[in-house]
């Protein structure tokens, strides 16, 4: 259950955008992503979910292990919370979402459509997904954005936890999570460098070039 | 009792009943509403009479 | 007292308890009378035969699907100009009324074109019309369906049910022009003796009051149970911000 | 306004919707329906007026929720409304952008098509004038069923319900002028009656959906 | 795979984009064609066949973009294809709710439009036929182009383009079968072609949409 | 150039959310919304950028001299940043877009489309936005979401340039901005009793029933 990322180098829009890193996750084990905006931390996680093909490097994720959560939280307007969450539910095959529920304290709007929630709530009840998913490696790219202080705290609460129960949680954000016990990736030292292209997804057009 | 409608039985028993059936399918849909509405109502104000009196 | 008073819902919810049972009452006399006498106790006519037992549906249902969308695009003015919630709530009930006997109306013309004109349906102006009427019956009905905030959806109900009603007035000429057509002309005209003759005169009269009575009995109780749907609503919503 | 103009038209162009796919689909129409009612050069010259027609219209529709859902999903909506410019001006510039960009291309790629499905020569210059005095109205009734509809989130099916009944006289009087003009008779009445509606709803409609518009923001 | 379907068609009655809308746009269809082409009902009966066809051929396209597009834009779709559902099932599923809330309900409505357009009555059995083997492919190719275009924000024309010349077999059968039945002439040799381009697009398309998808998410 | 909201009630899906909010924006003076998520901060917002109606009391905004950003940036993806500003611009009929490029430090983006942005990028595009308007109240609906701490503080200097210009502004947010000048308005002491049904939009439902 340890995701190894070697070497890894990623491009966006043809770009090579990060490349050369390098890290290990173990289970218990948390780490942040840090860089500043437009540096590739999105485009790295989706490159460790398996969304897209790393440009060179290898990313070694044990197969069934990994939830992904993205910018948006992929839930439907006219499903209630719940509906949203036992969708997610047996598409993971775990049980039940009471506890999800009761974990991102989303119980007194379990019936409430998703499109009547705040920007915050919908933003919990994403959130809550990871729960039932049941798998081990989160990735999460910015988890607390609109989230208030008081969720950002359950929201650590909840990480933690999962940490507790052997899991491992992989982290970009921008803000303080009071995570402390979380090591912190800044990606900065790894932005790719202009030549990099050389290397990247046009290295055959490169060539071709001289 | 029964009138001779001749060769234009069909027709005629046809319009009749299919107005027959639609009406009261818009009958039945209106006391169906009615009766949901009625429940909502009573179960909502039931609740709201406990929690503020 | 200003006639608004009754467009307060609890005004409403007394008049419309107290008025229902004779509604109702009426509904079935008149529609038992009419379609009995009708159906029982007229004679067939010398050129359509027994058909034209129909007319004693098909005449009232035609009549009254138009005129519930008149009285739906007078509610809807009023809950856009006035504001009064039962108003809007009013045409809410009434549309799927009206396109009950918008297809009455249709079904029974096509029972009788069959023998008459030989084929179930034709292209006639009149007929086209009223398939163009439920149409418009659809979209509004579907409209209020599609918005999930009740004052939103009776906005845009009511600026449909206007904008729609002046083009469902140019289908209708445009309808006209386009093709002569099939159907019988207005009988019930100044000179109804030129068109129907007396013994089928007074039990369709008769079975248009009971048509219009239908109506109103249907209209106060759907738009009763609206008013119902709508105060649990609020309820529940407070229900959730507590 | 010209600059909401010319942003919906350089969108239209940019994301690929403009001209050539509205044309696309007139094309397209033109060509599925003789291969579905067979190849007959009488029937299919009969019925050629109004399935040009038809086609105009659908090509329309097709179109029709893009005015305003994507300005709606992403936010613009919102910013446009509090923007300076009036919510009824806006409207009925979108209307203009969409019938540059569908309208005007079926009308000038019309006669082209006729050919395709045998229309008498004599229908040619009435099917050009029809459509380039119709369209506009598919264009802004269409833009009044879009803004009933817009944040519905419902695909076009529901906006096709609402406004398909509306576009009906246009479509009669639309197709009734080529069908006159090709049998070489007199097409004056549907013609100003075209006109008349073309005339009114581009007066009177961009009301009617600013009012829808600022209802369904709220 | 079952829970995919059911959140589908919950959402397809909840959007209120379920049975009623495509059957209406069907029903429109019906209903326009008369008033463009005039209300003779020889040239109607035998155009029937074709203007049916080409009128489910409509129905489903417009609802295609849904298919994909609207789990695209909130994200679900990234979160599908990181499941463990595999991409191929999830396709298949798409299109068998696709077909399930616009195909099927077109069929059993079909004979009532028929009425509208005098199909002769021989025809009423194969067009209900062929339609219910038709209708499948029809939904099936219409999942692989809206894999083709999801993200592309374009709207249903780029969409439309793509499909149409893809529908021309499956309309060519169906049409012929039902004009055939109508006028008594035997129909073996369409139907089964038309219940063979059903089955290889059922069998294979879910494939290639999955790639298409998965390259789409890049 | 004052704003000035008395006694204000907002309502959500038919529901009173916050009720008898007052307060008074004078020019140079920056308010800052706080809440809890789900308060109805948006909501606020909405209602005094004149996208909807208020329930109950007055917000007296001067005619024409609002700039609202929402939650969403109303960035056009097939459009450049550039091209993206100048549009707005000739909406508000004011000149250049160079200054607010190089306000929020956009300069090296500026033939980027949209689409190719990263969040944070695309936020700094939003928010370059209000420099073109040229309104001096700007009403702001947490427009820190997604930026790094860098392009946080960029945002406040811009923020604290417009009010030394004479400008005020009005920001929901849930992270400190570092805008210490600024007064901070918790709206929870607002958040609508149940009672204030009886004066929403519901009231001829209320008394329907007694
Ligand atoms: C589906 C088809 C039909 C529709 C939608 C239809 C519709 C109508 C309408 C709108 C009226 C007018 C009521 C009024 O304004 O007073 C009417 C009246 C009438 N219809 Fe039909 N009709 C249909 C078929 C037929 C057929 C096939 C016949 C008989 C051959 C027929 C016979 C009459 C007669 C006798 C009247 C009374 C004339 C009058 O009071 O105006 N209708 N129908
Ligand atoms: N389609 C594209 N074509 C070219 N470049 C792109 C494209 N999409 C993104 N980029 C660029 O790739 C880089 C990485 O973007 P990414 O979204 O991964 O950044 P990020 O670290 O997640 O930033 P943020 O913190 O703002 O979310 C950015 O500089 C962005 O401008
Ligand atoms: N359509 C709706 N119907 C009913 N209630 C709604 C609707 N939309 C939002 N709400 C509720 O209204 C309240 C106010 O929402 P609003 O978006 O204004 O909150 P907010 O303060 O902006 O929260 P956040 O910080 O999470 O963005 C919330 O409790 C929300 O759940
Ligand atoms: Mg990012
Ligand atoms: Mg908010």
């Amino acid at each position: 259950m340890e995701m190894v990322v070697t070497d890894l180098a990623v491009a966006r829009g043809g770009l090579v955008v990060l490349e050369g890193v390098g890290f290990t996750l173990r289970p218990g084990q948390a780490l942040v992503l840090r860089g500043p905006n437009g540096i590739g931390k999105t485009t790295l996680l989706r490159t460790l979910a398996g969304l897209q093909p790393p440009v060179a490097g290898r990313a070694s994720v044990p197969a069934e292990s990994l939830a992904y959560s993205s910018h948006a939280d992929g839930l439907k307007a006219t499903l209630t919370a719940a509906e949203n969450l036992v969708f997610w539910a047996s598409v993971y095959g775990t049980g039940t979402v009471e506890a999800a529920l009761a974990g991102m304290n989303l119980l007194s709007l379990r019936d409430r459509r998703a499109a009547n929630l705040s920007a915050g709530q919908k933003r919990r009840l994403g959130l809550a997904r990871l729960l039932v998913t049941g798998r081990p490696i989160w990735v999460l790219d910015e988890p607390t954005v609109s989230l208030d202080t008081a969720s950002v705290a359950l929201f650590a609460g909840v990480v933690r936890a999962h940490l507790a129960a052997g899991g491992a949680a992989l982290i970009a954000t921008h803000i303080d999570l009071g995570l402390d016990e979380a090591e912190i990736l800044d990606l900065s030292p790894f932005r790719a460098a202009p030549g990099a292209f050389a290397h990247g997804p046009d290295r055959g057009f490169a060539e071709a070039f001289g | 009792m029964m009138p001779d409608l001749g060769k234009y039985a069909f027709a005629v028993l046809a319009s009749y009943g299919a107005t027959v059936v639609l009406l009261a399918a818009l009958v039945a849909l209106s006391f169906w509403q009615r009766a949901r509405a009625k429940r909502l109502l009573d179960e909502v104000e039931a609740r709201a009479g406990k929690t503020d009196g | 007292m200003s006639i608004w008073e009754y467009a307060n819902p609890k005004k409403f919810m007394q008049t419309s308890a107290w008025l229902l049972p004779w509604a109702v009452g009426l509904t079935v006399l008149c529609l038992g009378i009419g379609l009995i006498w009708g159906f029982f106790f007229t004679p067939d006519d010398y050129k359509q035969g027994a058909t034209v037992k129909i007319i004693y549906i098909h005449v009232p249902a035609a009549m009254m699907a138009i005129n519930v969308w008149v009285m739906m695009l007078v509610t809807s003015l009023i809950w856009i100009v006035r504001r009064h919630h039962v108003s809007a709530l009013a045409a809410k009930a009434a549309a799927p009324i009206g396109l009950t006997f918008t297809l009455i109306a249709l079904v029974t013309g096509a029972f009788w074109g069959q023998p008459m004109w030989g084929t179930w349906w034709a292209w006639d102006p009149r007929l086209t019309s009223f398939l163009v009427l439920c149409l418009f019956y659809l979209g509004y009905i579907a409209l209020w369906q599609a918005v999930e905030n009740p004052d939103t959806a009776a906005d845009l109900t009511g600026v449909l049910c206007v904008v729609g009603s002046v083009f469902a007035m140019l289908s209708r000429y445009a309808v006209n022009f386009w093709n002569q057509g099939l159907h019988q002309g207005a009988s019930l005209s100044m000179d109804a003796k030129e068109n129907v003759s007396d013994v089928f005169w007074l039990p369709l009269l008769i079975c248009i009051a009971g048509f219009v009575l239908l109506f109103i009995a249907l209209v106060l109780m759907r738009t009763r149970t609206e008013i119902r749907t709508r105060r649990a609503q609020a309820l529940m919503a407070r229900e959730r911000l507590a | 306004m010209i600059a909401l103009l010319i942003r919906d038209l350089r969108l239209a162009f940019r994301t690929g919707g403009g001209f050539g796919l509205g044309l696309a689909f007139f094309l397209l129409v033109a060509v599925l329906v003789p291969l579905g009612v067979g190849p007959e050069g009488g029937t299919l010259g009969k019925i050629a007026p109004g399935i040009l027609w038809v086609g105009a219209l659908l090509a329309c529709l097709l179109s029709l929720d893009r005015i305003f859902a994507l300005d709606f999903e992403d936010g613009s909506l919102d910013l446009l409304a509090t923007s300076p410019l009036p919510m009824e001006g806006a409207v009925a510039v979108k209307s203009l952008a969409h019938w540059l960009v569908t309208g005007l291309p079926l009308t000038l790629a019309a006669p082209a098509l006729g050919i395709l499905l045998n229309l008498p020569p004599a229908g040619y210059g009435w099917l050009v004038l029809s459509l380039a005095l119709g369209t506009p109205a598919l264009s802004v009734i269409g833009t009044f069923g879009a803004a009933l509809t817009v944040g519905l989130k419902r695909g076009g099916l529901l906006l096709s319900l609402l406004v398909l009944p509306l576009y009906v006289p246009t479509l009669i009087f639309g197709a009734e002028v080529v069908k006159r003009g090709a049998a070489g008779m007199e097409v004056a009445t549907p013609l100003a009656l075209l006109a008349a509606i073309t005339a009114g709803a581009a007066g009177l409609l961009p009301f009617a959906s600013a009012a829808a518009i600022r209802v369904n923001l709220r």
